[in-house]
């Protein structure tokens, strides 16, 4: 397969700044989404990743934006949608780190079908939701993970329905790495993202990211969330136990398993056309 | 490329039976053997509703020249028995001419093939099969079919060999049970329909369409698929899977439709040529990502071979009915291209020169191929060499200055960056966007990036495999797709007869070619259009986009059955 | 239903400002308070990329009698601040006839609106409202205007108490902001520009073109509305949600729109009308399944407000770029429905129609609106009132015979059978069948299904309703959905300029109606089409599905700007 | 909303044979889709429902053809999306039984979304998914639940992605009645399904159904099987505790717990039209 090779670089280092882009961001002040941007950059910089190996693919929702506001490679895609993108760029480029940038609504939702397969398939990749349980670019109305009782224009009264527990999902649906931040404590995320950018299969990290402007309820997160406790686990049966009790507050690397079988990786030319065309002939 | 008309001199032969009697084995082994000694033919298969195992029937047609469609009546009908045999006469037109075989045993043909008038000539196949060990009937009918066709026995013993011989079938046994067939057609006489033999340069291949379509894709320099399977085109993807491996590539099954065609974006965007394969369903499903890859300006290439429709329809029949969406489909002014084969081998270079437009052009290229096409095998003349050639995409290099994704240039093409390259980072976006690539919902900017999506297909130059045109005259037949093997038969017919008659099969849909082919038409005052859909799809389209003469002829009809030459020349002879 | 072309009388009024600076809220409080005097307008939004709070423009026209469109420029544009104005310049065109009212305080107007030469009223909004506790700028621009416009200030009062009183601002202080406004303008005579009042019956209703086409739906019969939000179709829903549980309905949000509209079919197949909304990408991800409601004859109906396109686009402006993929985004030969309503009011009457063909013809019917349809307000005169239409579905009632559910009668429609009654058990299917319903893949059948499918579309009278028709001459203007508007208006000042001209707006897309428009367009000698697509998708279609003369013009251009009457109106000139 | 109601009958029984349509199934001999149909006739014949009140839905698929060859009404809809045109039908006509007929690659890989979000809302509905980790219909290719190792045409090798769990996915997603059969037992499933359609919430029956045409080894499936054990648990963290453990082959009901809030109900008419419209006049 014809691809680049990851350059021979003179070895300096990056700074957080370095992946930021001049592109100004949509988001409402207060955003919880600026410090999942915030805490990408100080990830990628304690990698030191050189911004041009690094792709940044979304789909579409106010968290979906996120690629233009990086100095990285970056693709806007359809929503729901990034998932499958990114799994493509990586089995074609597998030299390359690629990271999923999603929201509730994008990844959860309409995007449900590829977050369920992208787990399945483990194939290395990073994936961020940045979770504040509403649709914000449309704004306001529920999402996967929103409460039943929320009242919205679209669900007087609430939708009835209970919220996903993607943590569980991801994991009953075989993800590798499972892991839960706050937007409001950059650092915590940055320390996670790098965790979730070295594990070699696929890495789910879920943030909890206020919509200050259609959930402003959201604010209280700062107050509630906590730490997750123990240490990370490599024994599915006890991460299911524990995200099973767990409130969706907590935060930290809830599992951290053995990356599945596959792996993107760049196969060897073993056979030339003229011989694959060969038994065409009679 | 342009396969010619097939010659009169062809033979249509008919092999039919229930579940487990082999009619497809023997109609597969037929064609090869029969393209072993140089003939040319194709062989299309029909079969019951049932998963595995029902009733089934091969329809092959030999000739010693290139054969691109069915005829209009079968020479010989050979059946296995007379079970199910209703649900296959629509399929197996017979006249008077024809020769009907079968075992006596298994009663009389069903009232609807006698009333043809066809010939009945009673060989007591499951005798003549008994009468060696292993012996099955199917095999026993191919070597009565060497007999009268004048096909060399050893070309079928080689193919029969080896075929069934790593099933487990003893050789010896299986060039018994030919010659017992070959043996008791011997007194036949009169019944015989002989092929002359071929002589000079005899080299044939034998493909499918779908096979023939992924070597196109392998020849343009895909090297990365992600399919979800659907009928009929699994078998492209199934065929491609380990050869793309090979090469260095990747075939992935994806979830669905919707992840197959972005992950082929996504390896496409990552600077890998990239392919999809589906049919209508699917395709409907596609339809959204198509747009991004509009938007975005990303190489990809999706091979449609069309079913029956509409929604489930009929998975396993031919149509051309997918014509519309793959012309307009998506939302918004989103143009793109849409390529069609001529014929079963054309799959081939349809397909590579769509995979060359897809990537020069930074837009997404469909592949209309159908049933017919894709799983309909030939033997033919082998297609010419070619070397792969390298993806024609315009790059961008490292540099320093600020990097314009979508700037604006003569030919409507940018150069586009690959993930790697350091300095060139930009982010790809379904939204609209200024050159640099960021949102902009500015009238200047949409206008701006509408013009160069459009302009960059219109200023391209498609040179003359636009189209596929034979002969001259104040007649034409516009058609397209599997539509022009019929067409291009009856054509030649048509001049045979006196009426000159130029026969025009686009190969390249969108962007339409106006100019083209007023140039084509100067001095044609009669069109006849043909084509393989309920709602006259491509008449259509035609007078959507083209400047027609007032005088049209439309010959449409929906799947399954194939048009046949007879009815176009019908048509044709209207104007005679 | 038809909707005049605005009077000559309209007076248009852009207000502009930055995040937080009330110009929309200023804008709808006006059209409001003008409703109530009898008046009739409308109001557009538009604002920048930022989700909340960034800049803002509010575009309202206001006249005596109906408005459908915006005019060619604006007489007053009144800047609350110009921040962000020159994202705004290409929507407000102002000549030297305008009036530019700001704050002398904020700075001077843009070079590029100063180059208009209009006149220039500075009023200090600020510090004006400074004046008054809580007093804001908006409000005083309300008073402002009030008196330019000749709006009695009572009315205002109203309205401006009723909106923002409930957030919690003190009523006497806004009536004093709304005075000191008011006062402000007293002395600028030369800058007025009133509307006479109305007299008789005044009754208004203020409401968006989604709004009504949701009452449209609500009338017809729909009771189930599945959708999955996306913009500019989300209010649709929002506004249906609670009113369908009202009347013992039920909306729910679906996973996605694939989802939303399978719930829909899952629903009418129960036997209960059902819609879901949304846009171009949606529409994209939704005809798999529209093809299916086509093959199962399941009614149900699916209003598209189109926005930029493709792809993403530009999803808060409107543009008529999803013709293409309402008409024929369906695979395979797959006949519906697709109707377009001719202005915002008309959103009612086409959505109630659309229902009530998709019940009689047990079909999808597409209804394409637009974002400037969908969410342009207006002060309009009340739409008849109407009873709600029961569901006008031919139902198969308890029996003992078998059931064909797709039995072939005279008018193609064949009576089907609800979950729950007995004896009617059948399967609907997606896959060709026999008439009973059994999946069959036989040429007879097909063709027989195919023909019943088509034919019962055709063969249905549609009336008057099909087009909507003003005028009469040599020369016809033929247009749809929100382009409609300018054309009735440069139509009628065409008229006015001494040129007969025929304003034809197609209500019904499909199926075509040849002999109907040949009908309207006997006698007429040169057809201007009007649309707002960059690849003239409805003059393909025209072009496709009927005969024009040979004189034709085309004016059509992508959104995001309107088309203009001036702009029609130069077109129609060069007839003269 | 305008509904049929439910009929007042004589009361007499149904024998399974009353659920048995005239049409004939396109199976291959031997397929384990034939127990399926069994069983649900017998479970339907155990519960006496009308059959005209029995709504059978399905997707694309062998599997998916069973609609047709019931005695009720049926919708044989498009691939993946069986969930939810059944999801709108029990909405829309709460008082019907709806029953969905799928396969491994109709639910779990085209249909994974719909699949995921019918668990979360719980709707009174049940699923079988006749599970026999292969495209049957399309001839042989692998699916969601089918081993990374299993060699096919279009995966020469095995796709090297390991299986999903789909009942591990279910519970995380918050179906409330979770089984699994085999249609070798035709009599053991009828059982499930009877519990299954008076469970009140989602019920999901995964029934291990042997392709005999692709997967031959499956047949081996009859001898594999074993009772899952313990009764069935209303602790979510104690049936994922079964299900982390279980090896795909245990058959029984692993949880049945209380349904979501969710229910389909009638709504009564609250307001009519006029004084809807009402509120637009000025
Ligand atoms: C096919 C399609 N359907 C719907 C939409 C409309 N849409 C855009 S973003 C969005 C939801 C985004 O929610 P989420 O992913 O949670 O992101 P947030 O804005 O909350 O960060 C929707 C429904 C769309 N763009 N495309
Ligand atoms: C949109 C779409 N994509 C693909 C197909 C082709 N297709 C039909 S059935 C099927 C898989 C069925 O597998 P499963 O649900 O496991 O059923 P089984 O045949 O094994 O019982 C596929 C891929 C289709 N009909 N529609
Ligand atoms: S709407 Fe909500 S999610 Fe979107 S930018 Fe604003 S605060 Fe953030
Ligand atoms: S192919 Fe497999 S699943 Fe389909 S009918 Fe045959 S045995 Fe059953
Ligand atoms: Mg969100
Ligand atoms: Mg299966």
């Amino acid at each position: 397969m014809k691809r680049m090779s990851k350059p021979e670089i003179l070895h300096f280092s990056h700074a957080a700044k370095d992946y930021k882009s001049d592109v100004k961001p949509i988001w409402c002040p207060g955003c919880g989404h600026f410090g999942v941007q915030a805490a990408l950059f100080r990830a990628l910089a304690q990698l030191d990743l050189p911004p041009e190996q690094v792709a940044v693919i979304s789909g579409i929702g106010c968290s979906s934006r996120l690629p233009a506001y990086t100095e990285c490679y970056g693709f806007h895609g359809i929503h729901g949608r990034a998932l499958p993108l990114a799994t493509g760029l990586k089995l074609a480029r597998p030299e390359l780190t690629v990271i999923v940038a999603s929201g509730d609504g994008d990844a959860l939702s309409i995007g449900g079908n590829h977050f369920l397969h992208a787990c399945r398939r483990d194939v290395d990749l990073t994936c961020i939701v940045m979770d504040n349980a509403v649709y914000g670019m449309t704004k306001g109305q529920p999402s996967p993970t929103t409460a039943p009782d929320w009242n919205s224009k679209i669900a007087p009264g609430g939708a009835g329905f209970n919220p996903l527990q993607p943590l569980a999902v991801a994991l009953a649906a075989g993800a590798s790495f499972i892991a839960r931040g706050f937007s409001g404590d950059p650092n915590g995320i940055a320390h996670l993202l790098v965790e979730a950018i070295r594990h070699p299969g696929f890495a789910l990290v879920q943030v909890l990211s206020p919509c200050v402007t259609y959930r402003p309820e959201e604010k209280a997160w700062k107050q509630e969330v906590h730490a997750a406790g123990p240490e990370p686990t490599a024994d599915p049966a006890e991460a299911a136990r524990r995200l099973f009790a767990d409130d969706g507050l907590s935060t930290g690397i809830f599992y951290r398993g053995r990356p599945a079988p596959h792996a993107a990786t760049t196969r060897p030319v073993s056979r030339d056309l003229t011989t694959i065309e060969a038994a065409f002939a009679l | 490329m342009s396969a010619p008309f097939s010659s009169t001199d062809a033979i249509a032969i008919a092999i039919m039976g229930s579940g487990g009697a082999g009619a497809i084995t023997a109609g597969g082994l037929l064609l090869e053997a029969a393209g072993r000694v140089g003939w040319q033919g194709l062989m299309t298969r029909s079969v019951g509703p049932q998963i595995r195992g029902g009733e089934a029937l091969a329809m092959v047609r030999l000739a010693t020249s290139p054969v691109s469609a069915h005829g209009d009546r079968f020479h010989i009908l050979l059946a296995l028995d007379w079970e199910n045999a209703e649900r296959f006469v629509d399929e197996v037109p017979l006249d008077a001419d024809s020769l009907i075989i079968s075992d006596p045993a298994a009663g009389d043909p069903p009232a609807t093939l006698r009333a043809s008038g066809a010939r009945l000539l009673p060989l007591p196949l499951d005798r003549l099969a008994e009468s060696v060990p292993e012996g099955r009937a199917n095999i026993v009918a191919l070597g009565v079919l060497a007999r009268l066709l004048a096909l060399p026995l050893e070309s079928l013993e080689t193919v029969v060999v080896r075929a069934l011989a790593r099933k487990g079938v003893n050789a010896a046994y299986l060039r018994q049970t030919l010659a017992v067939g070959h043996d008791a057609a011997a007194g036949c006489n009169g019944f015989q329909r002989p092929l002359p033999p071929v002589s000079g340069d005899s080299g044939r291949w034998l493909l499918t369409g779908n096979e023939a379509a992924a070597l196109g894709a392998l020849r343009g320099g895909v090297r990365f698929a992600a399919v979800y399977p659907i009928t009929p085109a699994t078998d492209l993807a199934e065929w491609l899977a380990p050869r793309l491996e090979q090469v260095g590539g990747h075939l992935i099954q994806a979830e669905d439709e919707i992840a197959a065609l972005n992950m082929a974006l996504g390896a496409s965007y990552g600077g890998v040529p990239a392919l999809t394969s589906t049919s209508g369903p699917g395709l409907a499903l596609m339809t959204e990502t198509l747009g991004l890859a509009v938007a975005a300006e990303i190489p990809v290439v999706v091979v449609n071979v069309m079913r029956g429709g509409p929604s489930t329809g009929i998975p396993t029949k031919s149509e051309q009915s997918d014509l519309n969406i793959a012309l307009y489909g998506l939302h918004g002014d989103a143009p793109h291209l849409v390529l069609a084969p001529t014929s079963v081998s054309d799959c081939l270079f349809t397909t590579q020169w769509a995979v060359q437009l897809a990537e020069t052009l930074q837009c997404p290229a469909i592949v209309l191929s159908d049933q017919f096409l894709g799983q309909t095998q030939v033997a033919c003349e082998p297609p010419p060499a070619a070397k792969p050639t390298a993806s024609t995409r315009v790059i961008a290099s490292v540099g320093g200055e600020r990097y314009h994704r979508y700037a604006l240039t003569p030919s409507g093409v940018s150069p586009m960056a690959i993930p790697g390259v350091p300095g060139r980072q930009y982010t790809a976006d379904g939204l609209e966007h200024n050159p640099h690539g960021t949102p902009s919902s500015r009238a200047a900017d949409h206008q701006a990036q509408l013009d160069k999506r459009r302009d960059k297909l219109l200023r391209y130059d498609y040179g003359a495999a636009w189209a596929e045109v034979e002969g001259e005259g104040e007649i034409a037949v516009l058609t397209w797709g599997s539509a022009a093997g019929p067409v291009r038969e009856a054509a030649a017919r048509a001049r045979a007869q006196g009426l000159a008659v130029k026969a025009i099969a686009l190969r390249l849909l969108a962007p339409a070619q106006p100019a083209r082919l007023a140039t084509l038409l100067s001095g044609v005052r009669r069109v006849l259009v043909v084509e393989q859909s309920h709602s006259q799809q491509f008449l259509g389209y035609l007078r959507a986009h083209y400047a027609l003469p007032a005088d049209i002829l439309i010959l449409n009809q929906p799947g399954p059955l194939p048009i046949r030459p007879a009815g176009v020349l019908a048509q044709l002879s209207q104007w005679k």
